[in-house]
């Protein structure tokens, strides 16, 4: 192939990468931006065969077999696999990934022999050092999320001392193949950078394993950059980093949503102490949102229902739900709000608030007429309502709201609780709706939280 | 390629990959990472290269292995990310 | 120069045409305040409020040798005759109504201003008392309206069942309409209005309420009156809203038009059709009545069990925030005839008929009846 | 079985125990149900509504051959006395203040079952009269003192001055209570309120009011209900109120304390110190008064201007909506007591005391008072 | 100097122009972006004396000379103007250098003689036509801004065929210097493109100039990176590219803000038909700004006093004016509602509406009490309001309201006024407030354009 | 330098370009072309460099003009930006 043509045909797969993750990065264009990228990537892949360049073509049609291998493989996988399960996935394929540019840097390595220049040498060391550590700590990542392994935390005594150890033994390993070469050295620290990867993310939480996955993907971006800086690949130059820079972004703002700190979560396999481990809750698993979660639940919902209760009241968040409501109306979503009789602590207390906020008579339903409608519905959203949305008047004979009528909102596709903990309500007894798998829980004072929602829903 | 010209395309990849992400929102950070990591799947076209000019046993082997294992990272990933993307489907035209 | 207030003689009026708050204003404009002891007793302003004002309060005549006499309502035709000449009354005096005293102002060398005559033009909107009693009316309309009815007004939804919201309807939405439909709508009934002419549809949606659009010609009149109806429009009129009436829980009439008896909106065919249990508040009872068979200060149930509220002075009702919004106009209006010279107050009060507020509201002057120069 | 509803006795009682709306509800579960000619005249439900809905309308007396009789308030001893061995009654009955009756039911074998006495939980929400009831109260104790007030509640800027809003002091927020606040802020009153349970200042701020926070501690009893005060903590609430209560120009007081009379908020010499045209509205007027001077439904005014609206039968003003709250009380509770046999119900009303709410609200059974197994 | 550094510290001037412009656009941290942007242009031209490919230096002595004299002409320049004549300005820096990249390539063109390659020869002529014409069209803009001619479009019979004609001359020659060389063709292209520049802006109207200033500034970023082509400057390169795609970008959306066709502004010039010249309207100008400006004005002011009138009332806005003064409050701004007492069609009628959205009464304030605060109050924004604001109630006897107090918004620091139209209000007359020079406005429907000022607010 | 590096960083530039102003509010409009005219100033580099390789006075006189011209773009591009944002002064830090 023309080398001109060629080159050209690589920045235009860049461009297509820069698109591809500017597309992700909106609702509205993330599917068209993974196609974009794929599409991109498959042209690379094409004309990586008749690359102007590489004069040798030795094992063609093995790569060929290789790379049909490596498709029965992956899309399979990708297409089976549950919702649920795809983040280890997502981690998974980052390992192998990261493997993957630690061999090619391992081969060219053997392949340049003493030809290499010290700048090809240096990206190579850390091509195989971040490449095998973002290898074995994916597998870590799989193996906790998938619950193959414990998802807390594990360490043990004197633990951080080894993995600083290891960290320093990777780094002096390092400068010994930069200072002498070879291969030997080179598969030291191949070796104790998977061992590294390993310790690295064995004290990570559970909750914090995205972040991590997040993290070692950027790592595997840089790596790839690193060996097209070797292979004087542009392609993979550009591709590299803009994974690395835009995973390092992703990885920080991660870590916000969560509440989490960065530091803490990386450095964590430094300073955890062993005792830290028997300390990790036993409380029940809840899923809790962003306010941009939320609203996309709302936007991409034909029809959602809002449950107001007494914190509704307190937090004076009644213009606020109007407008929200009025927000998701405009965007065409059917909106109905569910009063319950006893919502609140007076008779009509609900009416009261949402009459001053203005919300049309007709927007407010009875429990007993919006009761059947929850299957239809796809979000229901609770503004500080508890006990009137309790299953455990039904199911729990003895409790203090047994036989009350509740609103059925286990019916609806998804259920959001805007409250500010997990404290009761007014009967003081827990609800275990806050506990089910359709449900995300937006913890603060519900008008803060609603005034969010409506800004992230305006921004999409 | 000059050196200065490679730290050049870097540095402006940095701000490329920096500006291009930072206005995501919260749903789409899985998503996105998932994208992210399909793209450095892109690893598959060096292992190509190295694997198209190996003679050694050992560096076929090797850069065979690359070649399948890049190959699921991309694919994998740009399919599993998709999947992901699904509830967006359809209702991304509305207004 | 002296101004008087006397104690209201009609009955039923509670209001008193100063306060204690605004005589201030007019010993700074180098008035002299006379008030009759008691005046103000009924709308909750006693004599000590006023003596602390710096007025002087006093038992007995007050008017017969004060140079200004302010009241609510007209002074009667004694009243007139014992007033000195040259003597200026400022009240509400109706050219139709009040003849009698209108006619004694003029025999008597009085010069008798007509707060119903102020013109309905920007400047003169702080003197504009029609408005500002028709405001305590029409917040009175629909006070009274939900103290009457048997219902709640508002919807709530409770473990006993849910209560609906009352409908309530409003015909004639001039100031005292639109006060009565924001009073409602505060109430949390569903408010809908009608009224005739045009801009009112806007003024209504203004208020949040629903406007009743009729397949009729808007009636629209001068300075933002309406004009009377015809009696085939008004036949028209009276049909269309029936149904509206019907499912009423309450009905606020509030129609005038200025000079002419109050136009018939309601018949008792209507009412016979509303529901039983529906109230209706003709703030135009005094007037003639826009509801057939009202009669003012009385409460009437009808045989279908309508409940018929006649208005009778309404704004009386609300006597201690009517008195004070009354005064400001009064004063208003006198500060427009007060001149000082180098800026010392001469305590003088002369119409000047050049000024078109005091040409149009001033009936009598000079020992005769005038026509406005305006109207000339 | 049959169920009857006698016209109410009582001098002013316009409530009735069933609604025509209801009725179908208990001839669904075999009921029969018979109510007294012209029973729901005054609370806007005539005869005839009755007999569309199902019921059959009797003149005379229809209760002596009743199984059930419903009623709003407690059956005087000689209904007790006429009715079968075995009936049921259901109404309002005090065990403080109808003793009569209660010995005359027990005596002529009557199960009688009290509202008062249905327990604050959950699932007895529906059937909470004194809640649906206090609600009627507090919605109408705003609007009757809005009615007797001389001013504006809302604040409104006009050309003729600016109106100040009224201040409205609550004390008491329970039902009632925060009913009021409800329509007194709908009204634009600016509103602040006080009550001794801890629990209330959430739910005063929660209905867009100021809490009045004393420097006292909290008095919570069962069931959300309040404790009475003692005496030296009594005189020091009203000592840390009176403040407030100088400076308002409404009052309205609704607290109450299960069992008890109604505690003694405010004093004379505290009216004395009010403004004049100041308005108190005592909703415990009946039980004892919250102010000292109060009359159930007598307006009083005070040497210094002060009105005091003491309620009576306050429910019963808005006969038509606390009706029908009331009437849906009644058949829930009454439902708790049908039974159907494979989906066919069985028309018997049988009380079963293993239920908390029918045991709690049972005072008479088989020939005797009783007292509740949850108290024994 | 060693020249990896020098080309590292050219490097990091590239990325401060970078971080210039991302500053620029955030209202937070434009002045700090501009100041980073200045900071690496002196870097650059303090480096460039100690660069190490260029041996040969005949006469730094008067380059210095000629920069000072640069320094004494530009800042003083840029420092007296006054803030009105600030867009001309910008369009005379612009053409001058656009200007110097032409000077620039010609003379590195007569440098290299035959020894410039194709793609040196057509980078020398792309710089020295567009610099051309961004010089000479920047000279006319600047010219109709500073009224030293007239500001309509100057349109003659006939004009639109010369222009085309001078295009096709200016491209002609274009291939003529690239396919024979020499110094004279390339002397007539500066001429010819001299002309089309002058051409092209002449049609341009008074309004649609800032586009077309933005426009040429694109351009000669664009002549700047070819320059650096030709001069192998990386950071010409880099910066010339930013200031051309930004500047792309940065024209589209000023086009859009001002609610004009880019292609109709750009192309008129072909188009334009000399009538159109008179039909240019004769109406008073006024001043009207998008959302965002008023977001700004809002966000920046310590002191802001919302006028409600009628037009709150129609379109309802009441819950949406306070939300935007709750969150005003929440930035430190003290707010506060002037109401007059004949606002609306009601008495109260203000009241009842903002007693509605739980204004609370506080911050109500009558007229006598808020007039004398309106010169300490940066910016009133008036909702709806016409007769209550209008100064001929003062200024006009004789006219419908004369002699109605009204409330004294001229006083303030600037007038906002949300309306639809240059409609009148109730008493049918004009208010010359709205074209008074302190005032913006937002046309649309009260409760529209306030949902949007909020939603900007949100963005700031 | 090679085209293929030259026509990368180009591209890359054109996306950093378009990125990062593409937030940019109304307002600041026309600060912001202010800023990026000053910017290209920097043609001031390029005119340093060709004069002071100059020999002939033709060469040298439109170099030195260019140099006069680039500088007054520069900086007072530079002094005219700084000016218009001083209405952003001091305010800048107030949440
Ligand atoms: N309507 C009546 O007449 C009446 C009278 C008396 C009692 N009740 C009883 O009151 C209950 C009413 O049920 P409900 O669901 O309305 O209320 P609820 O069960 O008391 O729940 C209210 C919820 O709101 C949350 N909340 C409080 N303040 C909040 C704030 N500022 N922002 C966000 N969330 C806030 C609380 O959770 P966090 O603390 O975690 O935020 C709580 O879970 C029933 O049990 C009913 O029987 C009703
Ligand atoms: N308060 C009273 O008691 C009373 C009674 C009767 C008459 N008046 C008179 O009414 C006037 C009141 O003055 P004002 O300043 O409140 O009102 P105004 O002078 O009538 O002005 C209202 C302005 O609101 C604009 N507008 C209307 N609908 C709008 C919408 N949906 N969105 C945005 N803007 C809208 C109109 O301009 P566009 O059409 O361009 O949008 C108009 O300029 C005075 O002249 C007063 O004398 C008052
Ligand atoms: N510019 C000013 O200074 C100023 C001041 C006050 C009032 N106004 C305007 O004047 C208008 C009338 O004021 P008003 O309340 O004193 O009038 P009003 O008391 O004379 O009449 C009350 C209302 O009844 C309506 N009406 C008359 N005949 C009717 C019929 N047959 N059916 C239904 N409605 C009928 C009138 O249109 C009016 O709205 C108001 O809308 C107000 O906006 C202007
Ligand atoms: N869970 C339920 O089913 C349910 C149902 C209805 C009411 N409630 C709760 O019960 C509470 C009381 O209800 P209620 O209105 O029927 O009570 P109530 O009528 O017995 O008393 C009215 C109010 O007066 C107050 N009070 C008593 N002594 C006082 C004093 N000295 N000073 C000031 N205030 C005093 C009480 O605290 C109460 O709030 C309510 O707050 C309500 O939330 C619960």
């Amino acid at each position: 192939m023309n080398s001109n043509l060629y080159a050209l045909l690589g920045l235009g797969v860049a461009v297509s990468f820069v698109m591809a993750l500017k597309g992700l990065s909106a609702p509205k264009t993330a599917r068209r931006g993974n196609l974009i990228g794929a599409f991109g990537a498959t042209v690379a892949t094409i004309i990586v065969f008749f690359d102007p360049t590489s004069v040798e073509h030795h094992n063609t049609l093995l790569i060929l077999a290789a790379i049909l291998f490596g498709l029965l493989v992956g899309v399979p996988a990708a297409r089976k696999i549950q919702m649920t399960q795809m983040p280890q996935l997502v981690a998974l394929f980052n390992g192998v990934g990261g493997g993957a540019a630690a061999l090619v840097a391992i081969v060219e390595y053997l392949n340049l022999g003493d030809s290499a220049s010290i700048g090809e040498v240096i990206a190579t060391v850390f091509t195989v050092l971040v490449g095998s550590v973002s290898f074995s700590g994916s597998i870590i990542t799989f193996l906790k999320l998938q619950e193959l392994m414990t998802t807390r935390p594990v360490v043990f005594p004197g633990g951080r001392f080894i993995i600083a150890g290891t960290l320093a033994g990777s780094l002096a390993t390092s400068g010994w193949v930069i200072a002498s070469g070879g291969t030997t050295p080179l598969l030291v620290l191949a070796g104790l950078s998977l061992l590294f990867g390993v310790l690295f993310v064995l004290p990570v939480g559970g909750a914090d394993v995205p972040i991590v996955i997040s993290l070692l993907n950027a790592f595997t971006g840089l790596t790839v950059a690193a060996s097209g800086y070797v292979l004087q690949s542009t392609l993979l130059i550009v591709a590299g980093t803009l994974v690395g820079a835009s995973g390092t972004i992703l990885t920080r703002k991660m870590a916000e949503a969560m509440g989490r700190s960065l530091f803490g979560t990386l450095f964590g396999a430094f300073t955890a102490k062993p005792q830290a481990a028997t300390q990790a809750g036993e409380a029940r698993p809840v899923k809790s949102g962003s306010p941009e979660d939320v609203a996309i639940l709302l936007n991409y919902a034909s029809r959602v229902v809002i449950v107001p209760g007494f914190g509704l009241a307190v937090a004076q968040a009644q213009h606020t739900v109007r407008e929200l409501a009025d927000l998701l109306a405009a965007k065409g979503v059917e909106v109905a709000y569910g009063i319950h009789p006893v919502a609140g602590r007076m008779p009509g207390h609900m009416n009261v608030l949402l009459a001053e906020a203005n919300v049309p008579y007709e927007q407010l339903v009875e429990m007993e007429e919006i009761n059947p409608t929850f299957p239809q519905t796809d979000v229901v959203l609770i503004v500080g309502a508890n006990d009137v949305v309790n299953p455990a008047a039904k199911t729990t004979p003895g409790c203090p709201i047994y036989g009350m009528p509740i609103l059925d909102v286990a019916g609806a596709g998804n259920v959001i609780f805007l409250k500010r903990s997990m404290r009761p309500g007014f009967a003081g007894i827990e609800n275990d709706l806050l506990y089910d798998a359709k449900t995300t829980l937006l913890f603060g004072d519900a008008k803060d939280s609603l005034t969010k929602v409506v800004s992230a829903l305006k921004g999409l | 390629m000059t050196t200065m010209a490679i730290l050049t395309i870097f540095v402006l990849s940095v701000f490329v990959g920096f500006e291009v992400v930072s206005k995501v929102s919260t749903t789409l950070h899985t998503p996105l990472m998932s994208g992210a990591n399909a793209i450095h799947g892109i690893i598959l076209v060096g292992a190509i290269l190295v694997a198209d000019k190996s003679t050694s046993t050992l560096e076929t082997t090797l850069a065979i292995a690359a070649v399948v294992l890049a190959t699921i990272n991309m694919v994998g990933g740009f399919v599993v990310t998709d999947r992901m993307l699904e509830m967006f489907k359809g209702k991304g035209g509305k207004k | 120069m002296r101004i008087a207030v006397a104690k209201e003689i009609r009955p039923g009026e509670a209001r008193v045409a100063l306060v204690p708050d605004i005589i201030s204003k007019l010993t700074k404009a180098g008035l002299e305040v006379v008030i009759e002891s008691g005046a103000g007793t009924a709308s909750g302003f006693p004599d000590s409020e006023f003596t602390t004002a710096g007025a002087l309060v006093k038992t007995g005549n007050v008017i017969s040798d004060a140079d200004v006499v302010a009241s609510v309502t007209a002074l009667t035709a004694e009243q007139m005759k014992s007033l000195k000449k040259g003597a200026l009354t400022i009240s509400f005096l109706s050219p139709t109504t009040s003849v009698e005293s209108i006619e004694a102002a003029a025999s008597a060398g009085v010069t008798a201003l007509s707060l119903e005559l102020v013109p309905r033009i920007s400047r003169a909107q702080s003197m504009d008392a029609l408005t500002s009693q028709a405001l305590c009316a029409g917040y009175r309309a629909s006070l009274v309206a939900a103290e009457l009815s048997p219902r709640f007004f508002p919807l709530l939804m409770t473990a006993a069942g849910t209560v609906t919201p009352a409908q309530v309807v409003i015909l004639g939405a001039g100031v005292a309409g639109l006060q009565a439909i924001a009073t409602a709508k505060r109430l949390g009934a569903v408010v809908s209005a009608y009224d005739v002419r045009p801009s009112s549809a806007d003024e209504v949606k203004s208020m949040g309420a629903k406007f009743i659009t009729l397949e009729l010609e808007a009636l629209e009149g001068t300075g933002g009156y309406a004009r009377e109806m015809t009696e085939e429009r008004a036949a028209k009129q009276r049909e269309l809203l029936t149904p509206y009436l019907a499912a009423a829980d309450v009905v606020i009439t509030t129609a005038a038009v200025p000079g002419r008896p109050a136009p018939r909106l309601i018949t008792g065919e209507m009412v016979s059709a509303m529901k039983s249990g529906a109230v209706i508040v003709d703030l135009a009872a005094e007037t003639g009545g826009n509801v057939e068979g009202s009669k003012p200060g009385e409460t009437i149930t009808t045989s279908n069990g309508v409940l018929i509220w006649g208005g009778k002075d309404v704004p009386s009702q609300l006597p201690y925030h009517a008195s004070m919004l009354f005064s400001r106009n009064v004063v208003n209006l006198l500060l427009l005839m007060t001149k000082s010279i180098d800026g010392k107050p001469t305590g003088d009060v002369i119409p000047d008929f050049s000024d078109e507020i005091i040409d149009a509201a001033t009936l009598t002057h000079g020992g005769a009846r005038r026509t406005p120069e305006g109207k000339k």
